[in-house]
């Protein structure tokens, strides 16, 4: 237990009850997250990244419940200082257990965690001013006047960038630039210096110069208020230029989680290893998207029993991998991996 | 030293990690049409109301087949006589056996009150059947038939299932008649509104500018002009020799002539605030024509709302069909609708003495709820955002 | 905006002179005029009526002059806000009219907040408990307020009423509270009378309005900006009140203008059964009598409102939807 | 036989009366006599004819004045007579009051007279009962007049003038003198204003000359008129126009009287001092008008006010036999509702003292017959006036032609009256209530002509065929309906109001019938005005209606059942305009019809009733031949309601338009017991 640990997930198994049947989008996420790093939680679309992270901040909806594991949130109590981490005393909450309506989940909402969504065209009221929209958030978490948050929000908006801040304030989402919308999203997260920002596909929607623009603001503003990113995408590319760690995921399932340079040089999982071949060399973050590994995604209603990835694993072992899912394994060089392969009581070498 | 966590509990044998993605992408697959049904199956209201409407129109087509009587057969007997209730065994010399049957009359017309007082006489059994052979008609107006589905075997016998009215016809074949009427009132009325309402308030919103102008004042015109008043001259302004029939279209037209404008404002104002949206804008770019983004792209975006207010319309055509009636405006005898019957129970005396002649009204009742519920699983399958 | 604005009421002129055209036709389509409804009225009365007599009324009415000569006379006179004499009761249209006002718009307004207080609760519950009990429950009751004919229904609700408690609860006092000044005891009587009314009008309104605030509700429930604001940690209820409700308010607002001149005409037909001394039936009667000048005010009056009332919402929808809002401006 | 004999007697009497009366000295005492033997023959029964023969009685009431010293009068008036508000009750009566004799005994003060009115033209529920106060006034049998404000009401012999003796310090209702001062304003001020009137009624009209009124002195005055108008005292029984104009306060209104008149108007809203003028002289919504009514309006009519109220009038000119002055209830309420049902609920919770209008029907009496005990009130028998309960009226001047010689055919109606099976439509439709008949004066009544009453009111489908191929429609078509000269199909659309929903039953029935014999029915139901102005332009070919002049005096003021007298005439509206018009507009009508016409003129000359009455008799008998209309039965009685503890309501009333019921039958006189 490393005390640097800002958010630790264990276990973490989200389903859905539709009348076709359970869905098990996420199926035991293992995942952790140091202070001020920046965690890529990569995977194809819908492999259940974003229900991950709606389960962080437990905002997921009926028909669709967290029900199983653990989501230990070590949140620094706020001292004079406040921000910075060191000596200042460390409580940790599991977010799972909260009542989602409570008190408590809504004082983390927002305050500590932050979210950055898809699109902002739809994720942005268009009913209100963007400065509301901000404001919101800060009347809700600091105890201060009209005028006060107004200012915050008009600074924050400096922060990201956007040109006579003071004035757009006033505007409504649809008044603005793709860019500027996402801007006005983000800010509108880091309005309450959040410790832990989670930013799900925050480029998706955008051309790739904003793309650029919005990453570099990303990386800025997090130096600058020392809070960690998990950052949401399926551009690989992205998570190259951006991220420390990275967490693969498959079904559900995280299948491999390293620092950068581990997952791009030595990728320990059959899956990885698909998922980065699939990239041509010298890949601009245009060129990086993913094209699609041979084979197709098991249909859900013959899920394959043993690892899910056996159906399409080149390198898959017979009566093995198609029996039994394989465990977590933390490697020595402090990743972990989901494949038999390297389960040391197989004599298997990568 | 390698540390092996603890194996997570491998996921249940069924199931399917993707699922709700996999759902999603079957979804996409699915067409609009098939993606409502699938959800609009789940409404159980909704599907019995189907049900039950498919009932009502195929009385509508064989009207004369559901009858017992044909609805103008008169009867100086049987005056406000009360419902009888159809009994299907009869306890016989030998047992209970089955014999459909209903109880006969006994009357007498008490001369002071000029009430006729009846009562139901056990000593009368009237044999009744299904598949009767009564009154000759015409199938859908060509067939030659004498069948109705149930009626006394001799066809001059006394059967009141829902009591007789003023002039001893029977109430429920009345009912049956009236039926045909209320039940296309609504919807050639609603056609023409719908219509006219998408298509001037889709281009009133899409095109702005002059063109909107001068709908919105078209219909801001038409509006204001309330409509009781315009109901009394349009309709007394009708040639006094039409017949019942065309009668009953002008008044369709009549009721629709208002119908559209409100469905045409609400169609506007999401068009105007729809035109912003992206997707639209891509769509234009595309370079598709202006009516396929009203309809292929700007319609589906709001169908829910479409819909609530098409089957809310419907009912709304069928109880102003019955206020017209009540204001004498609307059809008159011998044509029979449900408002017709409506108007004529409209007194004290039939409330009090003869209240099975207000029957009618659940017949009302029935298909302004069959269509609201059927019109709500449609409004919740056509909505997108309904999960 | 307010350029906007002027410009519809500058609009408003020229749609008010046509309709004002129209209403009068509308009111002379009926073949004959008052003279010769009064007459048959009274000739099947039996009263015998002489030939001298009617050419006597026609020229003390006035209605020897030719249509267009009349429409010009009418018009003319309401301009000067002179409204006419109404044929029928022999006084002067606006003192009819007004005096009948006042109760006219008690009942309505009671009514339509009747049907607010009701609707809007009821209609936003069953959205967001979709397929719940209550919902169900909710949308039955709407369904059913939908679809009684709701004259009927107030006559069946008088006639229990007389069975049942012995009252005849026509009009809206009983008849010796009618003259007397205003005490408790009136008060108490006119609620006696009042709730026959404001059930039978408030139902289908209440029903419709549920299903339309659910309708829209649902659209909006579910739209991701709900969950951003859930995100920044805004309370559900709060959430649910400041985002989906206030979008859905706005098919809603477009709808309002509409209400006003209900408030002045009240329902009619549920006013002629419950025998209510409101407008409706006034301006019935004298349609059916082609009581012109006041039938005609009436008309006006009820137009005149629904085109203002159309602005409102206008201006409301704009107020309250920003991108129509902006797309006005300049 | 007999019963003409019998009647002529009476009418001896009467004239011997008429005579009498003409020395005015003699007025009040020397009449009572021959009225009482009036009442004597009256009274004994020999045969039902008896009760129904006319007797016009032109004199003061039978009973004899009551000395000023034993006047009495309401409470609440001697209060405020102490408080010197209004006069003593001998000042505010006339020095003569008419004296009314209660129907069972004399009442007491107080109490209110709940009633109910329908809509917004419903004036006649007032009139009917507060506002008939004409110079002479119906006796409540229709049988013949009474002087009422007119203490006399004398004619010269050859019936051309007529001296009218008002009563001396008779009083309006604001106390001011009523006196031939204000018959002078009605006839110089509004009759023969051209702004207010274009043209005078034709009842003051006689030789096409407006009538001419001399004031002799305060109280008496003359009507003279150009030639013999015998008939003028059953008009003045029944219009009130020249004692209806309270001059005193109506100058105020009039240009002649005042200059500012026209701005007064204008600015109170009206187009025209004619219009405003019109208005102050309306009794149901000028609260002010000055009247001589038992009960003076209150409460406006049309007001926001759910109720019409009048209240006891202190200057009312009427006393009991004990000297108490009239009216003994102190106020009338009429609830306005908007539709019948919500009146009949008032009346069937007992909150209707005494009514009968708007929802006696059929229809409606075994529901008032189920709730007396719980309304706490009796149901008593309405007889009607009228001819027919029901016709079907050929528009003989109808615009095609062919179908106008059709139904000019006499035969061709025979056999379309033979083919009505009338028992089975009374059945149905009128509960049994009713006897087969054609239009016709009461069969009881003086009038009485069985022919007319009862020819082809029996159902043979023979017979009428038979009738109907001698009309020569001899040719058939493939589904049996007989062919016009044209080869047209014989099909005839009957137009039936709304008014009466019965009627369309009926002729639903009649359809069926008709088709028996090969004619083709089209029954269109729709609303009275468009039915009457259809019929006004000739465009109808059946028209079906009710049939007034039945009963009572009725058969002769009102005999456009028999002969088309008016340009609304039931039946061959384009005769009754050419008569209305003296040939001006309209078409001449064939010879019995000008016939009949000529008759009536005749008529309304006689001096001497008994003649009238004669002529009368020939015109019905021409008509009977002619055989204009085929109609279905008599008007079944119908039933109105009274309060227990309402008292002198007579037990049976006789309804009738033009006899303004139950007016005749002295409502003033009513009472609650205590």
């Amino acid at each position: 237990m490393s005390d640097d640990l800002l958010l630790e997930i264990k276990g973490l198994k989200t389903q859905f009850f539709l009348d076709e049947g359970l869905v098990e989008a996420v199926n035991g996420v293992n995942l952790k997250i140091r202070r001020g790093a920046t965690v890529g939680l990569v995977g194809e679309s819908g492999c259940g990244k974003s229900v991950t992270a709606f389960s962080v901040l437990n905002l997921v909806t009926r028909p669709g419940r967290v029900v199983a594991g653990q989501i230990l949130f070590h949140r620094t109590l706020a001292t004079a200082a406040g921000g910075d981490a060191r000596g200042a005393q460390v409580e940790t909450i599991d977010l799972a257990a909260l009542d989602p309506d409570g008190k408590q989940m809504s004082a983390v909402r927002g305050k500590e965690i932050a979210m950055i969504f898809q699109e902002p065209m739809v994720s942005l009221s268009m009913m209100h001013t963007i400065g509301f929209q901000i404001m919101e958030a800060i009347l809700l978490h600091f105890d201060v006047s009209q005028q006060e948050a107004r200012q915050r929000a008009i600074q924050i908006l400096n922060k990201v960038g956007i040109p006579n801040a003071a004035e757009r304030v006033d505007m409504y989402p649809f008044q603005l630039s793709g860019g500027m919308r996402q801007r006005a999203m983000i800010a509108m997260a880091l309005s309450c210096n959040p410790t832990l920002l989670i930013a799900d596909e925050p480029t998706t929607a955008l051309d790739v110069t904003t793309q650029a623009q919005i990453l570099e603001l990303m990386l800025h503003l997090q130096k600058e208020f020392g809070m960690s990113i998990l950052l949401i995408t399926h551009d690989l590319g992205v998570v190259a230029e951006t991220c420390d760690e990275v967490a693969v995921m498959y079904l559900g399932e995280v299948v491999e989680q390293g620092s950068v340079r581990q997952i791009f040089h030595s990728p320990a999982h059959p899956y990885t290893q698909a998922l980065l071949n699939s990239i041509p060399k010298l890949g601009s973050s245009k060129a990086g998207r993913l094209t699609p590994i041979e084979g197709t995604v098991p249909d859900p209603y013959n899920r394959p029993t043993g690892c899910p990835f056996h159906p399409r694993c080149v390198r898959f072992i017979k009566d093995l991998c198609d029996q039994d899912n394989p465990p977590q394994i933390e490697l020595n060089d402090g990743r972990s991996v989901r494949c038999w392969l390297h389960d040391p009581r197989q004599g298997v070498q990568s | 030293m390698t540390a092996v966590s603890v194996p997570t509990p491998t996921a249940p044998r069924r199931g399917l990690p993707q699922g709700s993605q996999e759902k999603k992408t079957r979804v996409f697959v699915a067409s609009q049409g098939t993606l409502i049904w699938w959800r609009f199956r789940k409404h159980k209201p909704a599907l019995i109301s189907a049900v039950v409407l498919i009932l009502i129109y195929l009385v509508v087509l064989f009207a004369e087949f559901f009858a017992p009587f044909p609805q103008e057969n008169y009867s100086v007997k049987y005056t406000y006589a009360p419902p009888q209730t159809l009994q299907i065994f009869l306890n016989g010399p030998n047992g209970l056996e089955f014999r459909p049957h209903v109880l006969g009359y006994k009357s007498v017309l008490n001369q002071e009150s000029l009430k006729r007082v009846f009562t139901l006489d056990p000593e009368q059994v009237v044999p009744v059947q299904f598949f009767a052979q009564g009154e000759p008609y015409l199938l859908m107006g060509f067939i030659p038939a004498t069948t109705h589905l149930l009626g006394p075997t001799a066809k001059e016998d006394p059967m009141y299932l829902l009591g007789a009215d003023r002039l001893g016809r029977d109430v429920f074949s009345r009912m049956v008649y009236g039926t045909r009427i209320s039940m296309t009132i609504g919807l050639v009325g609603v056609t023409i509104s719908l219509l006219l309402g998408i298509l001037l308030g889709g281009i009133s919103g899409f095109f702005g500018g002059w063109v909107d102008i001068a709908i919105q004042r078209t219909i801001e015109f038409i509006i204001s002009i309330p409509s009781i008043p315009l109901w009394l001259g349009l309709s007394a302004a009708l040639p006094s020799d039409w017949s019942p029939i065309q009668v009953y279209f002008a008044i369709t037209l009549i009721l629709s002539l208002r119908g559209w404008t409100g469905l045409a404002r609400v169609v506007r104002g999401r068009f105007l605030s729809l035109r912003e949206e992206e997707f639209v804008m891509a769509a234009a770019l595309d370079g598709s024509s202006e009516l396929r983004l009203i309809f292929l792209h700007m319609l589906p975006s709001f169908m829910s709302h479409i819909i609530a207010t098409v089957t809310l319309a419907i009912p709304e055509m069928i109880l102003a069909e019955t206020s017209l009636s009540f204001l004498g405006l609307g059809l008159r005898a011998p044509a029979v609708s449900w408002g017709v019957l409506l108007q004529e129970a409209q007194n004290v005396r039939s409330v009090v003495q003869a209240p099975w002649l207000l029957v009618p009204a659940v017949g009302v009742i029935l298909a302004v709820l069959t269509f609201n519920f059927l019109g709500d699983g449609l409004r919740d399958a056509a909505d997108p955002y309904s999960r | 905006m307010l350029r906007y604005i002027l410009k519809r009421i500058l609009l408003m002129v020229p749609t008010l002179f046509v309709i004002s055209v129209i209403a009068f036709i509308v009111i002379q389509l009926p073949p004959g005029d008052f003279l010769t409804s009064y007459i048959n009225n009274r000739a099947a009365e039996g009263t015998l009526i002489s030939n001298e007599e009617i050419t006597n009324l026609r020229m003390q009415y006035g209605m020897d002059k030719p249509m267009i000569n009349q429409y010009f006379i009418w018009i003319g006179s309401i301009l000067k806000g002179d409204y006419g004499y109404s044929f029928l009761y022999r006084r002067p249209v606006s003192e009819l009219i007004w005096e009948r006002l006042v109760l006219t718009f008690v009942i309505s307004l009671v009514t339509l907040l009747f049907t607010w207080v009701i609707a809007f609760p009821v209609g936003i519950f069953s959205a967001v408990k979709q397929y719940s009990l209550g919902d169900y429950v909710a949308t039955a009751f709407g369904f059913l307020g939908l679809s009684i004919p709701n004259f009927l229904f107030a006559l069946v609700l008088m006639v229990l009423a007389f069975q049942y408690f012995g009252l005849s609860l026509s009009g809206l006092f009983s008849p010796d509270y009618v003259e007397a000044p205003w005490s408790l005891a009136k008060v108490g009587n006119l609620l006696q009378h009042l709730w026959i009314p404001v059930i039978v009008l408030g139902l289908s309104g209440t029903a419709g309005m549920i299903r339309t605030m659910r309708a829209n509700l649902l659209d909006e429930l579910h739209k991701p900006y709900v969950t951003t604001a859930r995100a920044k940690g805004q309370s559900k209820f709060k959430t649910l009140l400041r985002y989906p409700v206030r979008a859905a308010l706005n098919p809603f607002v477009s709808t309002i203008g509409y209400t006003l001149p209900n408030l002045v005409s009240g329902s009619i037909i549920v006013s002629v059964v419950l025998s209510l001394p409101t407008t409706g039936p006034l301006l019935l009667a004298s349609l059916m009598a082609q009581d012109m000048y006041l039938a005609g005010a009436y008309v006006l009056l009820l137009s005149s409102l629904t085109v203002v009332g159309t602005l409102v919402s206008d201006i409301l929808l704009a107020w309250l939807d920003p991108r129509i809002r902006l797309s006005l401006r300049g | 036989m007999k019963a003409s004999i019998r009647i002529v007697v009476t009418l001896m009497f009467v004239l011997v009366m008429v005579v009498t009366a003409c020395t005015p000295a003699a007025t009040p005492v020397a009449t009572t006599a021959p009225a009482q033997s009036t009442a004597t023959t009256a009274a004994k029964p020999a045969e039902p004819t008896a009760t129904k023969q006319l007797a016009v009685v032109a004199t003061a009431t039978v009973l004899p004045t009551v000395a000023a010293s034993k006047y009495k009068e309401a409470p609440a008036l001697t209060e405020l007579a102490k408080s010197g508000k209004v006069p003593a009750v001998t000042d505010r009566l006339p020095q003569i009051p008419m004296v009314v004799k209660p129907t069972d005994k004399v009442g007491t003060y107080g109490g209110t007279w709940r009633m109910g009115a329908v809509g917004g033209a419903d004036q006649l529920s007032f009139q009917r009962i507060f506002a008939y106060e004409p110079l002479l006034r119906w006796t409540a049998d229709y049988s013949g007049y009474l002087p009422n404000v007119a203490e006399s009401f004398v004619a010269n012999a050859d019936s051309s003038e007529y001296t009218v003796k008002l009563r001396k310090g008779m009083k309006w209702s604001d106390g001011k003198p009523f006196t031939t001062e204000d018959v002078r304003f009605w006839f110089e001020d509004v009759l023969l204003n051209k702004d207010i009137t274009a043209k005078p009624d034709s009842i003051f009209v006689a030789n096409g000359k407006t009538v001419e009124v001399k004031i002799i002195d305060e109280t008496s005055f003359t009507f003279k008129f150009a030639g013999p108008y015998g008939f003028f005292p059953l008009r003045m029984a029944y219009n009130a126009a020249p004692i209806n104009y309270p001059a005193a306060y109506l100058k105020q209104f009039h240009t002649k009287y005042n200059p500012d008149a026209a701005k007064k108007a204008t600015d109170a809203g009206a187009k025209s001092w004619v219009e405003y003028f019109t208005q102050k002289a309306t009794y149901y919504t000028n609260v002010e008008l000055p009247t001589l009514y038992a009960w003076n309006l209150t409460t406006p009519y049309g007001g926001a006010s759910s109720v019409l109220t009048a209240e006891r009038n202190p200057y009312y000119w009427k006393v009991d036999p004990e000297g108490n002055q009239l009216p003994y209830i102190d106020k009338v309420q009429y609830t306005i509702h908007q539709s019948v049902d919500t009146l009949v609920l008032q009346a069937l919770n007992g909150e209707v003292d005494m009514q009968y209008r708007h929802f006696g029907t059929l229809n409606n009496k075994s529901i008032f017959f189920d709730s007396q005990q719980k309304g706490g009130f009796k149901l008593f028998p309405v007889t009607s006036a009228l001819a027919n309960t029901q016709c079907i009226y050929p528009t003989l001047t109808t615009k095609d032609p062919v179908t106008r010689a059709l139904l000019q055919n006499k035969d061709f109606r025979i056999g379309l009256s033979y083919a009505i099976n009338r028992k089975e439509i009374i059945d149905l439709v009128y509960f049994g209530q009713a006897n087969p008949q054609q239009v016709a004066p009461d069969v009881n009544g003086p009038f009485a002509n069985k022919q007319m009453a009862t020819q082809y009111t029996e159902f043979s489908l023979d017979k009428a065929n038979a009738a109907l191929d001698k009309a020569g429609l001899t040719k058939k078509d493939a589904e049996g309906f007989r062919l016009r000269s044209d080869g047209k199909r014989v099909s005839l659309t009957v137009e039936v109001s709304t008014t009466f929903p019965n009627h369309a039953d009926a002729l639903n029935l009649v359809k069926v019938t008709w088709k028996k014999v090969g004619v083709d029915l089209n029954v269109k139901v729709e609303d009275r005005t468009i039915q009457w102005e259809r019929k006004a332009a000739n465009e109808t070919e059946l028209f079906d209606w009710q049939a007034g002049g039945g009963g009572g005096l009725d058969v002769m003021l009102n005999p456009q059942a028999y002969f088309p007298d008016r340009a609304s005439a039931w039946f061959a509206p384009a005769w009754g305009d050419w008569y209305a018009t003296r040939g001006a507009k309209g078409e001449e009508p064939p010879a019995e019809m000008k016939k009949m016409m000529e008759l009536y003129d005749q008529l309304q000359t006689q001096p001497k009733f008994e003649d009238q009455v004669k002529l009368m008799k020939d015109i019905l008998q021409i008509s009977a031949d002619y055989f204009p209309a085929i109609c279905i039965a008599n008007d079944p009685d119908v039933f109105g309601i009274v309060k227990n503890n309402m008292m002198n309501v007579p037990k049976t009333l006789l309804e009738s338009a033009t006899l303004l019921t139950p007016a005749p039958t002295n409502p003033e006189q009513y009472f609650f017991a205590k």
